[in-house]
């Protein structure tokens, strides 16, 4: 059973509540059954959903670097060898069967029937590896008189960071276990690998079940479609002109890798024009991400960034900020404010440090005092703007809603008034009127103040309402840019990496 | 992921590792000739210095095995040990009765304070180093409450020869007269004129047993994998801040019966002193035998007491003879008694921070593979 | 926490309780009792018992002393029971041995021993020849002067471990 | 309700206040109310405070720029003590009596401070996260370090060196005839004959308090806020962190010196070798009684901790040396001041993110 839809669809939330984690509990709970073989049944937390003889492999990996296949695989699950000590201080003190678990471990990795030596280190271990290491754990859970041996595996995005071969053989070895009666529920966004390996196709979106059927004669176009949703040429917005020939470059990143854990971004060359507004799309994991923080420099990068012909120096967001540009972090607690301190701080901080704004200067400026009256002034103008719901200028960030928190975010951006602004993932996480609302003083700042603007998101529709051209981001790579009015099944193509017939006429 | 390295880088890897221990043959080196010891006198020290200090650095390997870092706490250890000395020497129980009875009394005193150390650093998690540093000063506080004020008011105490004239408090120096080298005469053999007292080694030895044998069980194996990633080891369902605690009180346990051990093999207990310089040679000694912060074994124990105790012994006489002051080496064994943990300390968190990049220098690599 | 009677429990109770047991053993076993000797002339019940002129004592089986009269001698021992030999030869040369074993009190620091008591009725009852003895407190107290206690000496840093 | 409001509004000035701070400052009211009852003269326990609070202040001040750059608490606060001392014996060196070699001292002290603090600065750069265990053990082996230089350099001035040997410094020097209580006594104010203010003092502690109340509102004092809160955000806006950390550490490094040479003039003596070896442990808790916490502290912080701490100390020998005729002071100290370092540690490891 093959499951997919487009990030935010709702299948790792099903995921979920199928393991009765704890945060499904805390955000209200669920309603409808699960039901397994026949019997209803209510998890309260992912133990008894393991008891059942579910079993999950996450998309990151929860394995001790320095412990070997071995003793990952059967953490805190060792046979033991009885001590006498273990009568007086619990069982802890009883010894490790070492051969016990070896035998336990082969037998796990026997049924995978791959390559792999259960007495290296994980850390030495290729990532496919490791891949395999998790799913001989889920394996090795076998019938006890408590548990139930695993029936049921959960595969969550297993080939996102495995390559082409490695995929190949966990795929073999997918079909290895369903054979011998273990079922699969496998999370991908790789469609011809679902098409390959599944007996059904489950294709989801906002949370809704769009799409079941069986895998045999599935087209990958017929996919793309169910996951993004529309249909061809149903997007309806208004395309403004915009003519590529007569507007000089702006921005040029040429050959950028990144190294931002979980973005990488291999080889980025991309042109951005004067005046546009350029979305760039992808999947979660492909790189999106990496390109505005390397480039900024926040992450080790490497490559050229050339800005209005000269050249950025990488690796400084000084550099970066001088040339007048400026970014809007996806990470907002994180990175883009001073949770601890006040509105007029946030806002007022990134222009005064690099723009000497709201400062006033003594002893032949010598002396930059901070000017509490301006930074006052212009804050509140910003929070009238941006409609920023807050108690006053004082409050503390962190006292502020998600949306409020971004448009803080916006308004510190915009106090630099930046020439080219890069926005990363400015609706995530906040609720609907924000989202338009931060969407709207994005278009409008590009419109009035004729800013540049790279947007960031993995929202394909709204990088399609608001920008000109959309580029595509796949495995650190630009996949393909083509214009926003483009159909949407295309972009969904990009996504899962098939290259189409329309983008070579598309790109510009 | 491997990341190819020159041979240099190699090597320099390698003498960063062990850079500490190098470093202290090469202070033995110029300063065993400058001392002027003999052989024969330097051997039979440091056959003293391991049967009295191995058993108290060996203390401090649990902890390490459960990603706590040094355990500075060990003075809590101490503490427990030193009053258990007092009571018995109070009672005037001698010998080896004496000695297992204070061990007996000092243990159910070390699991309380170990317990609540441990609870402290959970609560402290990331800094768990500097807290138990600052649990030590802080205990100590409570010990000079107790033993300064509690004994002879609250807990009775007896002997003059150890109560202050004033009728409560114990004196600075108790004499353990009746236990003095108990342990260290029951099996003392000579090889070439070197006193060997073969008890006191056999009980270290049984300990370094127990501390193998520890490593096999499945509380060990928790405590490995606690060390390397709580959060993994809690999703696995290992108990781990319980794991922790447990880490913390059998270091504790251990530092006190290592109390018990150094001070009979001393044989005057300096009552409000002795534990406070303990834990910080102790953990000295052992990064001097090359353990890190976040990797330690028996080895560099008895490695670490071998060189640090050679130079503590040879400092003031090779200060002597080079400058004409005895005092400057011993203010040089205590520099460098610091020195080395700072050193450690240092390298440990560089390595750290360099391993982090490990990733990035990769990436790079491999884009100048490619252009 | 609560209370289970796990078979675990059981094996801990047993075991904190032999640990006990062993404490109080170890409390007999090792506590230091001084025998002071004495030959001194006494009078016990009226009667004067002359001290010897010379006599050889020996305590358990540590090396034996010799007194001559009105000497006065120590021995350390631990634990409660113990045997004590004394060799005499009377005014017409004659040898005599006594050996006799007493016990200790708990808690009593120092005994006394009086040779000449024993001597002259060896079948007694040990009370009758062996004393509690408390030693005189001005002895120790005015050793004593004033000692101020120095708690963070950094000095120690320096001294010898 | 109207009790409930009360309770709540009670709750909430805890909360403000801090539990710890409220103890401590209790403790110390009841120690002044019961003091005349046993026969303890307040006027020269006020003095005393006071001028404790003077000796100290500054050396507590120290803590503030690295608290505000993250860098956490100064547990290296010897090392600038170091360079303190160094200014100290210089000047006694050079050996010009009177108020003038306390402005040398100063003047001496400074390079060192600032090249003990740059290097300091960027070792503390090289690990960060350990800052605090990595700080400890830089002031222990700095102190160490400086015991063997105490007997090497080639002082000469008679009234420092060991009168025997002629060679190697002494470990308490006095200050007599140089800048002994040359701000306890200037403008002094003799209120009564047991109560008197040393004025001078205190105002040269407020003079330095108010210059580092100004840089944080400057804009590089502004960014050095901003580093210790959020050290990502600063780098995003373009700062170069371990530049200001570096800056922070200098500071605080000279602060220290400036704050033994404080101390030294109301004291009277320069104790060398083993002397700055456990200072930074007072000054960090006093801070922390403050109401500063790890990474976050005001010039007000400063002056409320120096006062409670200072106040805990004079008084409690003098209170309880008249009511149980037993010293306890010490142990007292000891408890408070570690006991409130291990609340802050606590504490911060529970709110971070």
């Amino acid at each position: 059973m093959g499951l997919l839809g487009e990030n935010g669809a709702g299948k790792s939330t099903l995921m979920k509540i199928l393991f009765g984690m704890d945060e499904i509990h805390q955000t209200g709970g669920y309603g409808g059954d699960i039901i397994i073989n026949g019997e209803k049944v209510q998890f309260s937390s992912p133990i008894d959903a393991l008891a059942k003889g579910i079993g999950m492999v996450h998309q990151e990996f929860s394995l001790l670097p320095d412990f070997t296949a071995t003793e990952n695989i059967l953490l805190n699950r060792e046979p033991l060898k009885y001590t006498v000590f273990s009568e007086l201080f619990g069982e802890r003190l009883n010894i490790l069967d070492r051969e016990k678990m070896d035998q336990i471990a082969e037998r796990a990795i026997g049924r995978l029937k791959v390559p792999l030596d259960k007495d290296m280190m994980v850390s030495q271990m290729p990532v496919g590896h490791k891949q395999f290491t998790e799913i001989a754990r889920e394996l090795s859970k076998e019938a006890t008189d408590v548990v139930e041996g695993i029936k049921l595996l959960v595969l969550d995005e297993p080939t996102a960071v495995l390559s082409e071969q490695e995929a190949d053989s966990l795929l073999k070895a997918m079909r290895l276990l369903s054979e011998s009666g273990i079922s699969i529920i496998f999370i991908s966004h790789r469609l011809q690998e679902i098409i390959d390996v599944c007996n059904t196709i489950m294709v989801m979106r906002d949370g809704q079940i769009i799409k079941t059927v069986p895998s045999q004669g599935v087209v990958i176009a017929d996919i793309a479609r169910w996951m993004v949703g529309r249909d061809v040429g149903s997007s309806k917005r208004e395309a403004r002109g915009f003519d590529y020939e007569n507007t000089p470059v702006l921005l040029s990143l040429q050959n950028l890798w990144v190294d931002m854990p979980g973005e990488v971004v291999r080889d980025v060359s991309l042109d951005v024009h004067k005046g546009e507004i350029l979305g760039i799309g992808g999947m979660a994991g492909q790189g999106k991400l990496g390109i505005p923080n390397g480039a900024m420099g926040l992450f080790p990068a490497g490559g050229k960034v050339i800005f209005e012909g000269k050249e950025i120096a990488l690796n400084n967001p000084r550099h970066f900020l001088d040339a007048g540009m400026a970014f809007v972090s996806e990470d907002r607690r994180g990175v883009g404010l001073l949770l601890d301190e006040s509105l007029e701080w946030n806002i007022s901080f990134t222009a005064m440090q690099i723009q000497e704004k709201y400062l006033k200067r003594y002893l032949g400026g010598l002396l930059k005092w901070r000017d509490q009256a301006a930074i006052e002034e212009e804050t509140e103008s910003y929070v009238k703007q941006l409609e920023i719901r807050c108690t006053s200028t004082k409050q503390k960030a962190k006292e502020l809603s998600g949306g409020n928190q971004q448009k803080v975010c916006l308004a510190k951006a915009f106090a630099v008034g930046p020439k080219l602004l890069f926005v990363s993932e400015p609706t995530r996480g906040i609720d609907i009127g924000a989202k338009s609302l931060v969407l709207k003083a994005l278009r409008k700042y590009n419109e009035e103040n004729g800013t540049t603007i790279v947007m960031i998101s993995s929202e394909l529709e709204e990088l399609r309402a608001i920008c000109d051209r959309v580029a595509i981001i796949s495995d650190g790579k630009v996949f393909g840019i083509l214009p926003a009015t483009t159909d949407s099944a295309e972009f969904g193509l990009l996504m899962i990496g098939q290259k189409s017939q329309v983008l070579e006429g598309g790109s510009v | 992921m491997t990341l190819h390295m020159t041979k240099t880088q190699k090597l320099l890897r390698i003498m960063g590792n062990n850079m500490v221990p190098i470093l202290f043959l090469v202070i033995c080196a110029f300063g065993i000739p400058l001392s002027g010891y003999s052989a024969n006198f330097l051997a039979s020290e440091i056959v003293i210095r391991i049967s009295r200090n191995s058993f108290l650095i060996v203390s401090l390997l649990i902890p390490i095995l459960a990603g706590m870092g040094l355990n500075f706490g060990m003075t809590l250890g101490a503490m427990a040990g030193q009053i258990g000395l007092i009571l018995i020497s109070d009672w005037g129980i001698v010998g080896i009765p004496g000695i297992i009875l204070a061990m007996i009394i000092s243990t159910p005193i070390s699991v309380l304070l170990g317990w609540w150390c441990g609870k402290i650093l959970n609560m402290a998690r990331g800094r768990e180093m500097v807290t138990s540093y600052i649990i030590g000063f802080f205990m100590n506080g409570i010990y000079q409450l107790v033993v300064l004020y509690g004994m002879g008011a609250v807990i009775p105490v007896r002997s003059n020869a150890l109560l202050l004239p004033r009728g409560y408090g114990i004196r600075n120096t108790v004499n353990l007269i009746g236990i003095r080298r108990a342990l260290d005469d029951l099996l003392l053999i000579r090889l070439f004129g070197i006193p060997i007292p073969l008890a006191t080694l056999l009980v270290i030895t049984v300990l370094c047993l127990f501390i193998l044998w520890f490593k096999k069980t499945k509380l060990g194996q928790d405590m490995r994998a606690v060390g390397q990633d709580m959060e993994v080891a809690r999703a696995a369902g290992i108990k781990v801040e319980h794991t922790r605690i447990i880490s913390i009180v059998i270091s504790t346990v251990f530092a006190g019966y290592g109390m018990i051990l150094y001070l009979q093999n001393i044989g005057t207990l300096n009552t409000y002193n002795s534990h406070m310089q303990i834990g910080m040679f102790s953990v000295a000694a052992l990064l001097v035998g090359g353990a890190s912060v976040s990797k330690a074994n028996i080895r560099n124990v008895f490695l670490g007491v071998i060189l640090f105790h050679l130079m503590f012994i040879i400092s003031p006489m090779a200060g002597k003879n080079l400058i004409g002051q005895a005092q400057l080496g011993e203010y040089f064994r205590v520099f460098v008694s610091y020195g080395v943990i700072t050193i450690s300390l240092v390298l440990y968190e560089v390595r750290k921070k360099r391993d982090q990049h490990y990733v990035g220098l990769q990436l790079a690599a491999d884009q100048e593979a490619l252009q | 926490m609560k209370l289970a009677l796990t078979r675990t429990f059981w094996f801990r109770f047993v075991a904190i309780l032999i640990i006990l047991v062993f404490a109080v053993v170890l409390f007999f076993i090792g506590k230091q009792h001084t025998v002071l000797i004495d030959n001194k002339t006494v009078t016990v019940g009226g009667q004067e018992i002359r001290a010897l002129q010379l006599v050889e004592i020996q305590i358990d089986n540590k090396d034996s002393m010799e007194l001559a009269a009105r000497d006065r001698d120590k021995e350390d021992v631990t634990g409660q029971k113990h045997s004590v030999t004394v060799i005499y030869t009377d005014s017409n040369w004659e040898e005599y041995t006594i050996e006799r074993t007493f016990e200790v009190p708990l808690m009593q620091e120092m005994v006394l021993l009086s040779i000449p008591t024993l001597v002259a009725n060896p079948e007694a009852d040990q009370s009758l020849w062996l004393e509690n003895y408390e030693p005189p407190t001005y002895a120790v107290t005015a050793a004593d002067r004033e000692e101020e206690v120095i708690i963070d000496d950094l000095s120690v840093l320096l001294t010898d471990i | 309700m109207n009790l409930q409001q009360l309770t709540s509004s009670a709750k909430g000035l805890v909360k403000s206040f801090g539990l710890p701070r409220i103890i401590i400052g209790l403790f110390l009211l009841s120690l002044f109310i019961t003091a005349p009852f046993v026969g303890v003269n307040i006027g020269t326990s006020l003095s005393d405070t006071f001028n404790r609070f003077g000796m100290n202040a500054v050396m507590v001040l120290a803590m503030v720029p690295m608290i505000h750059s993250g860098c956490g608490l100064n547990f290296g606060l010897p090392l600038g003590i170091i360079a303190g001392l160094l200014g100290a014996t210089i000047s006694l060196q050079v050996n010009i009596p009177g108020p003038t070699s306390f402005l040398l001292a100063i003047l001496f002290a400074t390079p060192f401070a600032v090249i003990l603090g740059w290097g300091y600065g960027q070792l503390l750069n090289r690990v960060k996260g350990g800052e605090m265990m990595i700080a400890t053990y830089v002031g222990f082996s700095s102190v160490a370090f400086m015991c063997i230089m105490w007997l090497l350099l080639p002082f000469s001035n008679p009234t420092m060196v060991w009168g025997y040997s002629g060679t190697g410094l002494r470990t308490t020097i006095s200050t007599e005839g140089y800048y002994r209580h040359v701000l306890n006594d200037f403008l002094s104010i003799q209120l009564t004959d047991h109560l008197t203010i040393p004025t001078g003092m205190l105002l040269f502690f407020a003079l330095l308090a108010c210059i580092i109340w100004a840089f944080l509102h400057t804009k590089t004092g502004t960014a050095m806020t901003a580093v210790g809160s959020n050290s990502v955000f600063a780098r995003a806006s373009g700062i170069n962190v371990d530049k200001i950390r570096t800056l922070s550490v200098i500071m605080s490094t000279w602060l220290g010196a400036i704050g033994i040479l404080v101390y030294q003039q109301s004291f009277g003596f320069i104790q060398l070798y083993m002397g700055p070896f456990y200072m930074a442990l007072p000054a960090v808790s006093a801070i922390l009684i403050g109401g500063a916490s790890v990474n976050k502290a005001s010039i007000l912080n400063v002056v409320i901790g120096t006062f409670l701490f200072q106040g805990i100390v004079t008084m409690t020998p003098s209170v309880m040396n008249s009511m149980i005729h037993t010293d306890m002071s010490e142990v007292i100290r000891i408890v408070v001041s570690n006991g409130m370092i291990l609340y802050a540690l606590t504490r911060k490891a529970e709110v971070t993110r």
